[in-house]
Formats: structure tokens, C-alpha cells, sequence
């Protein structure tokens, strides 16, 4: 069964707890990033960046859409992708960006 | 082989007891007992055809086909082009549908079966290329039809309209034109402007939205409150004095959108001039007479009007003049339309009622029942002015009020 | 009188009121949402009527400013979020599992749950009319002119009635989805799926990324009238509102016509005898318009005051959709084509759909004409396209599908003489009501106007509109005494009528509790249709030999009573829970409208959906656990 | 889009759990547009603080902390379906509660915050910057409201054994839930509070 063959490369509790703290090194540096002067120029990219890697990381590893089917992917990335240009639209035809 | 089905077998159906059904070809049974109401269908069709062809005419004062000014006439022009290049498609494909129903139909006694083609990849390449191409050719004109449309005229030469949008009426503000008193030339609802200048209106709206909109002069533009938006006007000819171009507001604004319209005079330069000048003297305060007692009474008029006279004390705006903030430009957004030279305009309530003593009695004996809106929700404090209240005026008032308004020329 | 087949519906099938109400029968669902949507189509026709009155001459006086506006407005939501919408909704319920092989949708009891908020939340929308006026704010409700005047429920009405409609919507969509994807026959490849059910899935799409968008604009429409927040007015800025509107009221018409278009994709290919023409092509074509419908919003707001560039990209996208639409106009012409075509009355619908979506297509186009819409914004030229497209196209499309498939909800043919008095007559009626529409919105004719000028020149074309819109509702008269009548005595149908293509004419009419005795083994697309056909040398078609002396259905194979007692022929049991949590909703809705005096009704509310939630997920389910 | 390879499910009585999954994916990507919308709503009005107090009256420390402890709640919920998975029921429990309660923590954060702010002058009516900030973080505070109702329901089920998995509401179909709610947070965290300071 598919469910079955997804299952295989699953992660274990403790890679679960490694990708917590990944995460929480992460937060760690992103709570740093607008205290450095010195990325200022980049701060903004630069959390969108570590916002993405977090988010991704979730969706990927503990709600196993890695290992999913890909129709869930598509189903939901649909969502995740499809946001992004329709509001950069909104706001740049608003003079927001 | 060919079987009806009957009523036992629809019972049996029903029954869920019958599960082989024989197949009737409808098509031939019903062609036997069809009656189909021949008459109607041609009437349907000349119907057609003829609202079709009427289609093509522009007429009236208010069309956007027979254009007065170089923006509606470019915008007309590429209307024009693209209407000519939709009547083209409409016609060919209207004729693929008449000629495969035509050519195509079921014929009596032909129990042959069609070829079974599933489609041809090329043909469907070839009707997907054939619009992009036809769409493409008339993109540039479209990109370079709205660059034109939409340059503002902020040249020197160019008038400078302000125009705020109120519930539901319109105020005008020229704001290079100042008086001796220093006040600039402030309207309602009659927009005068000179013959072929260009006209930059700059525009909000003290509530909620509204749209500008005069056909035979330009397409329209909106009038939205916390923003400014620009419309250039331009008119060839002056207009004679009492057929003025009819406007509308476009957007839909609330109780009473449909009258909230107003008329744009073009003026040669030299008429415009005159005008200018009239409406920049202040009105005179009556000192005998009906229009005197219209002016004692016109006091509880200046909770909402304003009208700038010279009494004996001078130069002075006997009613509110407040002003809105938008990006950076000051509006005069009035509580109610500009008095003081009413007598001068055409029409009122918005350029929907004739301006002539009768309409005026009427107005001032109960405004709404004229036009409706809602003052039972004002709150002049809050400069949340929803329409004219009634105030119970005497006959005698009435009658001088409209003898004061009336000699405000 | 559809509710009324009950009784019709196959024996085993318990009966009665309660029966429909704790239904979670898709094709019982299905019937109650065409019914409904009848019935508002017809408050809906009436509230149009009315309009056309009151326009018939300069200065009318058959309604008040107020009235007017309260009935364009609740006529343009009632038409498309009450009648169109839930009409395709009625056809996908009933449909998507018959065309892919299944016994039920993925979620029968929130199927059913969609269904009964929806049913309340129309009736809400409709009280309001007794309940201090019905909202006046224009379809779009355009801010701030719906957050201003909070003395009203009227918009509170909306921004409520809208979201309550919404959240039913997005429930079915999701719904449907997972129907489709998880529900198939074996065999039943995606490009196998009849192209209607390719279309639900589109539009399932299109609604589920678009409502969301809409429901935040109503919340903060309904903060702004009730909390006194500043999204629209203050220091917010109105065209949010336009943004968040169009985001979905864009998708939102194509979610209209999409299933009209899948409808007739269906009804070419059976009445000309031949396959559809490019069936990928016509199924990509869709897909293609549900993604481009996502990315042309702002042509609605070409006089808003955006940036010039912003205009020309709008522009140019959204003339762009006319490619995929254009490849499903002519993949339609060349299904008839060669073939047969027989002028039944659902292809006769369906051309007229054809015919009069082109007009409204290529009016849509030339508003895309960014200069041009200057002038046609807001003026009746629109009101004519878009009736084009959604009556022309849309209802057109629809009334198709109810020819087409009356025979399989009930056993019978629909009358032949009076539908086709049905079809000429509106047709007739339609162009003369809507093409003048054209004219008067060229000269100038602004919309959403209790009234213009005689001085104008508008009257005479106001007439003939009038007279057209009078001919209309002769029309739908009609047609709904055919539905009354046929139910009873039209001519029996059997269970494949037109030598359909597609696997719910394999089955009998009406269709069994449980639609298919054993799930049908899929091998092509039409697959029915390859049952009984084969293809000579040349590529015609030819009957296969008969096995029992018609054609052959699935049935066939199984032959036996069709008392199934197999493990997974059970059905799903009936629930009352749906019904109990929509009221509850529904009653918290009323209450929202009416804060802060209303804050109780919304408790009571809460504690009847609390109730029904709560018994629905505790409540045992036959069929091995239900699946919500 | 190479539809021929997709899968072929049937559906009876078999694994349903795709079915229920299929639609939980489904919703998520709609609740992706209604985020979405809402912090575009935000980033619109950022700067549109009127008379009233702007993003200088966060407190980044004291919401960094409660960011971390929603991102840790989602270990704890992948831990619970993990033991759900090996049919563990107690280990279930303890990361079901804990999860909870981590949730919980998280909203007393913000029940706070938004007291805090309420005393600063920043209010839902104050500016169309507040109206924003309270909508966006407001409804997400909802949905871990609601999370935290369902993960209570399925602690008070796991107690006598009514944990299964072919249940309307299961383990997995919550941890997606909670899972989404807590990258939703992960976004706004970034909008709102990091990027204005
Ligand atoms: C069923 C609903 C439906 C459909 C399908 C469409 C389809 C289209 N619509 Fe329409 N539209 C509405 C419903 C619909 N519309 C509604 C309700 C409004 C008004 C809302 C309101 O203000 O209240 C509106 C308003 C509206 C506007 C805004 C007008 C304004 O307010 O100023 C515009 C502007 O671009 C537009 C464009 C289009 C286009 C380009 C299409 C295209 O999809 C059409 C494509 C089809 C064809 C073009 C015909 C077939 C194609 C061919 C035969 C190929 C060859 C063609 C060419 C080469 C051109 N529509
Ligand atoms: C699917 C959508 C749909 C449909 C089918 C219709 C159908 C009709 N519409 Fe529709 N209309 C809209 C969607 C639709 N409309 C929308 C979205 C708006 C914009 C609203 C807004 O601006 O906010 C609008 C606006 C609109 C206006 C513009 C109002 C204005 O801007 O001021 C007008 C004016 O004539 C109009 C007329 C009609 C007519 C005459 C019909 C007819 O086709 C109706 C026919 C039906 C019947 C007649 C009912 C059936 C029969 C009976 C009830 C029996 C009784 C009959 C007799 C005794 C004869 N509509
Ligand atoms: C509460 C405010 C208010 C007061 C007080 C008021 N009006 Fe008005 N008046 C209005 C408004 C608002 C309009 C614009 C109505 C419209 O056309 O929508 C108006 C319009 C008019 C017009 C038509 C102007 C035009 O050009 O269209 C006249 C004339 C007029 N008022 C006269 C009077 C007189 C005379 C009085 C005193 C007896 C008076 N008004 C008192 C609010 C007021
Ligand atoms: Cu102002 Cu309409
Ligand atoms: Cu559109």
C-alpha cells in the first residue's frame, strides 16, 4: 500500500527533536537579525528566508508532506503558492510595497 | 431492434426490478410528434437580427459614440477597431454554428452512424494560435489608447478643476481662479469650462464613492474618499447656453445615485471669461423687498450653505466652508452646494430638475419628496450631511427664498 | 414539486418528511439544492420584473428610490450566490458520484450539512426584506458606502448572509474534491472523468481559494459597521474592499458558467453521435480559465484609480481568456461536426447557450478594451454582458442540463411541446430584454438608476426590454408546469433515453439507493457509450450485437434483484445532526446581525451547533465509520 | 499534469483515512487565502497608526518566547501522533496534554499581550494599524483556541480507549491542524512583529 511505502522513511522521536531544535536555533538567529546593525540592508529578505525555512520544515517533516501522496502536496501548495502573487499584486497596484 | 419503452417498464424501473432497458432513439420518435411554433421562431430570429443592427447607432445627449473632445474621440476610435474586430469573430463563428447545425442535422431515415473522431490536434493548435494573434494585434493600441487616456493635464495652459464628491452632489473648486477677496471660484453641479483647453480635474469624495463621468467628453473616473484621482477633459465646441453636456455619477453611491448628476457648459474663452468674473463677485444682500425677507430667512439656511456676500459689513462667507485633507491637497468639501450665485445655474438638485420657481417651491416645501435622501441621519457636527432636511417653510418663505435665490445671478 | 419524488425514488428508500431531512443521500441533497435554487430563481425573476417595471418609462413611479435599490441589489446576490451557484451545486451532488463510479460523496453527512446552511442561510438573506430592510449596498456592496450607515442591519444582512453561504460553499467544494480524488472507479483515470465532473473539480478549486479572501472582506466589512474598526474608512482605504472582492468575485463567475459549460460538453457529443471534440483539449481549456480567472480581478476596477500599468496588465490578461474559451466554442462546433445532430431539447439549449455566451464573450472582451471600459463601466453595456454570460450562457447552460437529465431523476421525458414553447420563447424574450441593453448602456445609460431623464432617449429600448423580460417569465411559467406535469405524466424514459455516453445511464431511473450494484470496471473515456458501440474501419460507429434485447448496462452483468447485502453495500445512515448544527449556525448569524442587543441569540446558536457537532462526531455511522 | 499515473483508489470500505486527509489538505490550502489575506490587510496599513501607538509598543522578547513555545508544541503534537502510530496510548496522552497545554500557554501569552497593548491605546478602533494587528492575531489566536479544544477532546477520548484512527477526528487530522496554526504563526510572527522593529 502507498500508506505503507510512506512510512518506510519516517522519521524517528529523535530526529523529530532535532528538527526542534533546528527550529529553535532558527527562531534564535531570526530574533537576532533586526538587533545587527550590520544586516540591516538584507533584514528584510533575510526573515522572509528563515520564516520560509521554518515553514517549510514543518509542513515537510511534521506534517510529513515530504513523504506524502501528491495530490496532498498539490492540494496544499496550491494554497501556499497561489497567496503570494495575488497579494503582491494587490499591494503593489496600492503603492504598499 | 428499435423498442419503446411503456409504462410497465418504467414501473419495473422504478421497481428497481428491470435491468435491461431497450434504447429509444428519441430523436426520430420525437421528430414525428414535434410541433414546433415555426412563427415563433422566425419572429425570434428578425428579433434578433433587428436589435443587432440598431446596436450600431449612438444617440441621445449622454452617448459615449458621438464624441465632443479628443478623449472620448480616442477612446471612440479604438472602440471602434476593436468593435469592428468582435463583430468579425461573432460573424464567423455564429456561421460555423448555423452552417454545422444546418449541414449536419439529423436527417429522416439516415440511421447511418457518424465517424467517430475524437479530435485533431493541428485544427485545435490552430484555434488556440488564431485568437492570441488576433488579441495581440490590438494590444498596443489598447496599451497606447490608455497612456493617452489617462496623461494628466498639468501643463500651464491646462484649467484646474478640484471636484469633491458628496451624497449625492457635486462641488467644483477652480482653484487658480481667485477673486479680489482672495477666494477662489467655488460651484456645485454646473461645471463651466472654455472651449478646446484642457481641464485637469483633481478629485475626492467626502464619503463614499462616486464616479465622474461625462460620455461625450470623457470615459469616467472614480471619486474615491482618502484618494486623489485626476481625469482630463477636453471640449471641442462651446455648447449653446441651455443644452449643456449632461454628466453622471457612474458609481453607485447609495439613495439617490440615479440623481446625482450634473451638466458641463463649454464656453468660448471670452464667455468663460464673463462667467468667471460673475461668479467671482460676491453676491449682494438684499436691503428691500421679498428678496430682504428671503435673506432674514435664508438664516437657517447657512447651518449647510454657504454664499459669499458683500453686505455692509463687506466681503464675507455667510455659511460653513470646511475642507478636507487628501494626500497632501486641500478640498473645499462643503456641508451643501455653493449659494451664491444659484439664480445663474440651470438646473438644480444635482442637474436634475430644471431650475425655475416652481421646481424651487416644491424643492423648498419638501425636499424629499423631490429626491430622495435621508437628513433624518445628519449630524452636522460629524459634517455627516445625508440630504436636505424639510424645515416647514411658510408659503412666504418659500416665496421669497426663491426670490432671494433666484436674483443671486 | 421535485421534493415531492420521494416517492418515486427507488423502493428501499424510506419516505416521507423527516426522511428528506436526515437525508444524506447525495441524490437527494442534489434534488433539494435544484429545488431550492427554483424557488429563488423565481424570487429572484420577480424582483427583476419589478426593476424592468419601474424602468419601463422616464421618471417611473412604481418603486421607491429605497425599494429599487434593495431589490437590484438582492436581485444580482439572490441570482448568483442563491440560484446559479447551488444550481451547479445540485448537478455536482448528483452527478460527480454517478459520473465517477461511486455510491456517495467522500462526506455524506457534511454534503448534507452544506445543503441545510445553505437552505437557512438563503432564508436569512431573504427575511431580511421583513426584518428592516434587505441589504441595498449593490452586489459588490462596495466599501464604504456598506460600512456607512450602521443605523441599517441591511448590509449586516450581507456581510452574514454572505459568509453563512460561503462557509457552505467551501464545505461542498472540499467536499467534492476529495469525491473526486479519492472516490473513483477502478480504472476511472483523471482524463477518463466525464468533462462536467473535470469542470465541479475546477470550479471546486476556484472556490476554495477564493471564498477565503471574501470571507475576511465581510468580517471587516462587519467590524467596520459593528466595532467601529478602520478598514475601509478612517485611515483604511476603500479599494481593499474591491481587491478582496474581486479576488473572489472574479473566480466567482467562472465558478458560475464552468459547470453550464460542462453541461454542455456532456449534451454535444450524445446528440451529435459523436465524442466530444478534443477532450483534453476542452478539459485543459478549463483548468486553463480557472487559473487565468485568478489573475484578472482588477478588470473590475479599471476607473478605481490604479497606476496606467497596472490597467494595461489587467487588460491584457484578462482579454487572454478568451484563448481557453475560444478552444471550447470551437471544440463544441467540432463535435457537430460530421456528426448526427438531433435537435432534442436539451441540444437545443445547448446551442442556444453557444450562440449567446459568444455575444456576452465578446462584450466581455471588449471591456477588457481598458479605454473602452472607461466609457462602458457602470453602464448598461455591462448589465447586457453579463447577463449574456450568466443568462445566456449560464441559465441557458443549466435549463440544458435539466432536459438532458430530468429523464434519469425521475423516469420520464419532459414534455416536447412545451419545452420547445419554453425555448423560443426565451430565447425571444431574452435577446429583446438584454440587447437593448447594449444600445442604452452605449448611449450613456448608467446602472443601478431608479430613474433617468426623458430627455435622454432611453425610453424606447427600456420598453422593449421590459416587454422581453414579461416574455421571460411567460417562458419559466412554462417550464415549471413541464416539471409539475412530466413528473406525473410525461412520456417514460428508461434508463439510457439519448444513448448516453457517460455511466449514470447505465443505471436505472432513478437511480438506486446505492447507484451502482457492483462499481463499474472503467476502460475509456464514454465508457457506457464503448459498452454498446464499436468502431468499424472507417471509424463509425456500430452497434454491438445485443446481449438481451436493448443495450447493455452495467446491470446486466450482475443480473440478480439488486439485494445487495454485501459488507460494503451499506449505506450511510441518516442523521439529523447536520441539520441541527446549520440552524445553530444560522441562529448565531441572526443574532450577529443585531449585536450588541444580539449577543444572546448568538449564545443560543452556539449552544445548538455545540449540540449538533458534538452528537455528529459521537454518532455511530453504518459504513464503517463515517468519513467526517 | 500526467493523470494516466495517478492513482487508482477505490473506496469501499477500505482505508478512508486518504479520503479524510485528502479534504484536510484541501482546507488548509483555503486557510492559506484567508491568512493571506489578512496579513496582506496588515501589511497594507502598517504604517497607518493614526493619532494612536504603532508597532514601538511590542514587546519582541516577551512574543519571541511565546513564538517558542507554539514551535515546541508542534514537536509535542508530532511526538503524540508518533506513540498514536506505534498504538502507544499513554505516551499519546502525555503529548496530547502537553501540546494542550503548551496552546494554552500560548494564549494566556496573547490574552496578555493584547491587555497590555489595550492599556498602551492600541485598540481594535483606535487606527486601521490596530484594526489589522487585533484581526490577524485575533482570529489565529481563534484557531489555536479551537486546536486546543480539539486536543482536549482527543486527550478526554484517549483516557478510555476511543482513540481510532478511522474517527471523524483523529490524531493525524488534528496534528495537521495544530501543525498549520503554528506555521501560520510562524508567518505572522515575521510580518508583524519582526520585520516592524
Ligand atoms: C458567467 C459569468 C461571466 C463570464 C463567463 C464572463 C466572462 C468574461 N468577462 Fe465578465 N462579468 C461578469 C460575468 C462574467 N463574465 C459579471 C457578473 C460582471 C459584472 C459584475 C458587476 O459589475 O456587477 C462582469 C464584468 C466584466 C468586466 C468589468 C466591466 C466593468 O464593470 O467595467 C470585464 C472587463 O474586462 C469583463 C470581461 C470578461 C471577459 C474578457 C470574459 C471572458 O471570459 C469571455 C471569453 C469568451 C469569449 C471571448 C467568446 C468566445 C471566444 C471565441 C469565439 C474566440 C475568439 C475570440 C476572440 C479572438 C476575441 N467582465
Ligand atoms: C444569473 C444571474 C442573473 C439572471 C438570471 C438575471 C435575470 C434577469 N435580470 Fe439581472 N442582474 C444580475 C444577475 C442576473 N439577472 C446581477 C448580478 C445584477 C447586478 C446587480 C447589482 O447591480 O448589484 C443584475 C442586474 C439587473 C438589472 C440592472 C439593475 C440596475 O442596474 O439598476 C436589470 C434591469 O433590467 C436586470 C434584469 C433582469 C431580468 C429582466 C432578468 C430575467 O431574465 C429574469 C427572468 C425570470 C423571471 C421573470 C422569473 C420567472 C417567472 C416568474 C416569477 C413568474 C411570473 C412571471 C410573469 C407573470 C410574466 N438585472
Ligand atoms: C442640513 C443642511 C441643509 C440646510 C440647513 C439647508 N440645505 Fe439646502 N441643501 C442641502 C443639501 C445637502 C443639498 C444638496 C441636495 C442634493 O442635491 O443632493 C441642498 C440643496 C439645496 C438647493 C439646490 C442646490 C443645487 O445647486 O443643487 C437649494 C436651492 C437649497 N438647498 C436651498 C436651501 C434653502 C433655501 C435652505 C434654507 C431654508 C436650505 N437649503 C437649508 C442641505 C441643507
Ligand atoms: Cu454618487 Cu453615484
Ligand atoms: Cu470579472
Amino acid at each position: 500500500m502507498a500508506e505503507a511505502a510512506a512510512h518506510r522513511s519516517h522519521p524517528t522521536p529523535a530526529m523529530y527533536w532535532g528538527i526542534a531544535l533546528f527550529l529553535g536555533v532558527v527562531t534564535a538567529i531570526e530574533i537576532a537579525v533586526p538587533s545587527i546593525s550590520a544586516l540591516d540592508p538584507i533584514k528584510v529578505p533575510l526573515l522572509w528566508m528563515l520564516a520560509a525555512v521554518k515553514f517549510f520544515t514543518v509542513v515537510g517533516f511534521f506534517m510529513h508532506l515530504r513523504y506524502e501522496k501528491r495530490l496532498y502536496k498539490t492540494l496544499f501548495l496550491f494554497g501556499v503558492f497561489g497567496v503570494f502573487p495575488l497579494f503582491i499584486v494587490v499591494l503593489l497596484s496600492m503603492d504598499a510595497l | 431492434m428499435l423498442r419503446f419503452a411503456n409504462f410497465s417498464d418504467y414501473d419495473a424501473a422504478r421497481q428497481g426490478t428491470l435491468r435491461v432497458i431497450a434504447t429509444v432513439k428519441p430523436f426520430q420518435r420525437n421528430n414525428n410528434s414535434s410541433s414546433a411554433p415555426r412563427s415563433l421562431r422566425v419572429v425570434a430570429l428578425v428579433a434578433v437580427l433587428a436589435i443587432g443592427l440598431a446596436a450600431c447607432s449612438g444617440s441621445g445627449p449622454q452617448t459615449a459614440l458621438n464624441p465632443e473632445g479628443p478623449v472620448a474621440r480616442t477612446i471612440n476610435d479604438l472602440w471602434k477597431l476593436v468593435f469592428v474586430m468582435a463583430t468579425v469573430v461573432f460573424v464567423i463563428v455564429q456561421a460555423a454554428i448555423i452552417y454545422a447545425i444546418v449541414r449536419f442535422r439529423a436527417r429522416k431515415g439516415d440511421d447511418t452512424e457518424p465517424v467517430q473522431l475524437h479530435g485533431n490536434t493541428r485544427l485545435e493548435i490552430m484555434w488556440t494560435i488564431i485568437p492570441v494573434v488576433i488579441l495581440a494585434a490590438i494590444a498596443y493600441p489598447i496599451v497606447k489608447g490608455i497612456f493617452d487616456v489617462r496623461a494628466v493635464a498639468d501643463g500651464p495652459e491646462a484649467l484646474q478643476v478640484q471636484v469633491t464628491g458628496h451624497q449625492w452632489w457635486w462641488e467644483f473648486e477652480y482653484i487658480d481662479l481667485v477673486g479680489e477677496d482672495g477666494r477662489t471660484l467655488v460651484t456645485a453641479n454646473e461645471l463651466y469650462i472654455p472651449e478646446d483647453t484642457d481641464v485637469n480635474l483633481i478629485m475626492t469624495s467626502a464619503d463614499v464613492i462616486h464616479s465622474f463621468w461625462i460620455p461625450v467628453l470623457a470615459g469616467k473616473r472614480d471619486v474615491v474618499p482618502n484618494r486623489v484621482t485626476n481625469l482630463r477633459i477636453h471640449a471641442d465646441d462651446a455648447t449653446p447656453a441651455d443644452e449643456p453636456h449632461p454628466g453622471q455619477c457612474a458609481e453607485y453611491c447609495g439613495l439617490a445615485h440615479a440623481d446625482m448628476r450634473f451638466k458641463v457648459h463649454v464656453r468660448t474663452a471670452a464667455d468663460f471669461d464673463t462667467w468667471v468674473e460673475g461668479q467671482l463677485t460676491p453676491a449682494a444682500v438684499p436691503t428691500e423687498g421679498t428678496a430682504a425677507d428671503g435673506f432674514e430667512a435664508f438664516n437657517t439656511c447657512v447651518a449647510c450653505h454657504n454664499a459669499t456676500v458683500a453686505g455692509p459689513d463687506g466681503v464675507e462667507d455667510i455659511g460653513p466652508v470646511p475642507t478636507i485633507q487628501v494626500d497632501g491637497v486641500t478640498f473645499t468639501s462643503s456641508l451643501a452646494p455653493n449659494l451664491a450665485h444659484f439664480g445663474s445655474r440651470g438646473t438644480f438638485g444635482a442637474g436634475t430638475f430644471e431650475n425655475n420657481r416652481e421646481h424651487l417651491a416644491q424643492w423648498l416645501a419638501n425636499p424629499s419628496n423631490l429626491k430622495p435622501m435621508r437628513p433624518e441621519l445628519n449630524n452636522i457636527a460629524e459634517g455627516r450631511i445625508l440630504g436636505m432636511p424639510n424645515f416647514n417653510l411658510s408659503d412666504e418663505d418659500i416665496d421669497s427664498l426663491i426670490t432671494l435665490l433666484e436674483g443671486w445671478k | 414539486m421535485v421534493l415531492d419524488t420521494s416517492k418515486d425514488l427507488a423502493p428501499a428508500e424510506p419516505t416521507g418528511i423527516w426522511s428528506w431531512i436526515t437525508t444524506v443521500d447525495h441524490k437527494r441533497i442534489g434534488l433539494m439544492y435544484g429545488f431550492t435554487a427554483l424557488v429563488a430563481f423565481f424570487v429572484a425573476g420577480l424582483e427583476a420584473l419589478l426593476i424592468r417595471l419601474q424602468l419601463t418609462t422616464a421618471n417611473g413611479t412604481v418603486l421607491s428610490a429605497d425599494a429599487y435599490n434593495q431589490l437590484f441589489t438582492m436581485h444580482g446576490l439572490t441570482m448568483l450566490l442563491v440560484v446559479v451557484m447551488p444550481v451547479g451545486a445540485a448537478f455536482m451532488n448528483y452527478f460527480i458520484p454517478l459520473h465517477i463510479g461511486a455510491r456517495d460523496v467522500a462526506f455524506p453527512r457534511a454534503n448534507a450539512f452544506s445543503y441545510w446552511l445553505f437552505l437557512f442561510s438563503t432564508v436569512m438573506l431573504l427575511s431580511s426584506f421583513v426584518l428592516g430592510g434587505a441589504p441595498d449596498g449593490g452586489w459588490f456592496g462596495y466599501a464604504p458606502l456598506s460600512t456607512q450607515l450602521e443605523e441599517y442591519v441591511r448590509m449586516d444582512y450581507y456581510a452574514i448572509g454572505a459568509q453563512l453561504l460561503g462557509i457552505a460553499s467551501i464545505m461542498a467544494s472540499a467536499n467534492f474534491i476529495a469525491t473526486v480524488f479519492t472516490m473513483r472507479a477502478p480504472g476511472m483515470t483523471l482524463m477518463r472523468i466525464p468533462v462536467f465532473t473535470w469542470m465541479a473539480v475546477v470550479v471546486s478549486f476556484l472556490l476554495i481559494f477564493s471564498l477565503p479572501i471574501f470571507g475576511v472582506g465581510l468580517f471587516q466589512m462587519f467590524f467596520d459597521r459593528n466595532f467601529g474598526t478602520q478598514f475601509f474608512s478612517g485611515g483604511g482605504d476603500p479599494l481593499l474592499w474591491q481587491h478582496l472582492f474581486w479576488l473572489f468575485g472574479h473566480p466567482e463567475v467562472y465558478v458560475l458558467i464552468l459547470p453550464a459549460m460542462g453541461i454542455v460538453s456532456e449534451i454535444f457529443p450524445v446528440f451529435s453521435r459523436k465524442p466530444l471534440f478534443g477532450y483534453p483539449f476542452v478539459v485543459f481549456s478549463g483548468i486553463a480559465i480557472g487559473f487565468m480567472g485568478f489573475g484578472v480581478w482588477a478588470h473590475h476596477m479599471y476607473t478605481a484609480g490604479l497606476g496606467p500599468v497596472a490597467e494595461a496588465g489587467f487588460g491584457l490578461a484578462t482579454m487572454m481568456i478568451a484563448v481557453p474559451t475560444g478552444v471550447k466554442i470551437f471544440n463544441w462546433i467540432g463535435t457537430m461536426w460530421g456528426g448526427k445532430v438531433s435537435f432534442e431539447l436539451p441540444m437545443l439549449f445547448a446551442i442556444g447557450f453557444v450562440s449567446l455566451f459568444v455575444i456576452g464573450g465578446l462584450s466581455g472582451v471588449l471591456h477588457s478594451v481598458v479605454p473602452s471600459d472607461y466609457q462602458q463601466h457602470d453602464s448598461y453595456f455591462v448589465v447586457a454582458h453579463f447577463h449574456y454570460v450568466l443568462f445566456g450562457g449560464g441559465v441557458f447552460g443549466y435549463v440544458a442540463g435539466a432536459y438532458y437529465w430530468y429523464p434519469k431523476w425521475t423516469g420520464r421525458f419532459l414534455d416536447k411541446k412545451l419545452g420547445l414553447w419554453h425555448f423560443w420563447l426565451m430565447l425571444l424574450g431574452f435577446n429583446m430584454t438584454f440587447a437593448p441593453m447594449h444600445i442604452l448602456g452605449l448611449n450613456g445609460m448608467p446602472r443601478r438608476t431608479y430613474r433617468y431623464g426623458e430627455d435622454l432617449g432611453w425610453e424606447f429600448w427600456n420598453q422593449v426590454a421590459t416587454v422581453g423580460s414579461f416574455i421571460i417569465g411567460i417562458s419559466f411559467l412554462l417550464f415549471a408546469w413541464n416539471l409539475i406535469r412530466s413528473h406525473k405524466r410525461g412520456l417514460p424514459a428508461g434508463s439510457d433515453p439519448w444513448d448516453g455516453r457517460t455511466l449514470e445511464w447505465s443505471i436505472s431511473s432513478p437511480p438506486p439507493v446505492h447507484n451502482f450494484d457492483e462499481i463499474p470496471v472503467v476502460e475509456h473515456v464514454d465508457d457506457f457509450w464503448h459498452r454498446k458501440y464499436a468502431t468499424d474501419d472507417d471509424g463509425r460507429a456500430v452497434r454491438m450485437p445485443d446481449v438481451s434485447g436493448g443495450t447493455i448496462s452495467a446491470e446486466t452483468a450482475t443480473g440478480d434483484d439488486g439485494s445487495h447485502e454485501e459488507e460494503d453495500m451499506h449505506m450511510p445512515s441518516p442523521s439529523y445532526y447536520p441539520i441541527v448544527a446549520a440552524g445553530g449556525i444560522v441562529t448565531m448569524g441572526y443574532g450577529l446581525v443585531y449585536v450588541p442587543g444580539g449577543w444572546v441569540v448568538v449564545g443560543i446558536g452556539a449552544l445548538i451547533s455545540l449540540w449538533g457537532v458534538f452528537g455528529w462526531s459521537l454518532e455511530p455511522v453504518t459504513r464503517g465509520g463515517d468519513h467526517e | 499534469m500526467s493523470s494516466q499515473a495517478a492513482p487508482v483508489e477505490t473506496h469501499d470500505h477500505h482505508d478512508i483515512r486518504p479520503i479524510r486527509k485528502a479534504a484536510m489538505w484541501v482546507f488548509l490550502g483555503s486557510e492559506c487565502m484567508f491568512f493571506g489575506s489578512m496579513i496582506a490587510t496588515f501589511l497594507l496599513y502598517r504604517n497607518e497608526t493614526g493619532d494612536g501607538p504603532g508597532s514601538e509598543i511590542f514587546n519582541i522578547p516577551f512574543t519571541s518566547a511565546s513564538s517558542f513555545v507554539l514551535l515546541m508544541s508542534s514537536l509535542t503534537m508530532v511526538l503524540a501522533h508518533n506513540a498514536f502510530e506505534k498504538r502507544d496510548a499513554r505516551t499519546t496522552r502525555i503529548w496530547l496534554g502537553a501540546t494542550a497545554l503548551l496552546g494554552t500557554i500560548f494564549l494566556a501569552g496573547q490574552i496578555f499581550e493584547f491587555a497590555e497593548f489595550v492599556h498602551e491605546g492600541l485598540t481594535l478602533s483606535t487606527s486601521s494599524f490596530g484594526s489589522a494587528f487585533y484581526m490577524l492575531t485575533g482570529f489565529h489566536g481563534a484557531h489555536v483556541a479551537i486546536g486546543v479544544m480539539m486536543l482536549m477532546a482527543m486527550f478526554y477520548l484517549s483516557l478510555d480507549g476511543r482513540l481510532y484512527d478511522d474517527r471523524g477526528l483523529n490524531v493525524e487530522l488534528v496534528g495537521l491542524y495544530w501543525h498549520f496554526v503554528d506555521i501560520v504563526w510562524i508567518v505572522i510572527f515575521t510580518v508583524v512583529y519582526l520585520l516592524q522593529v
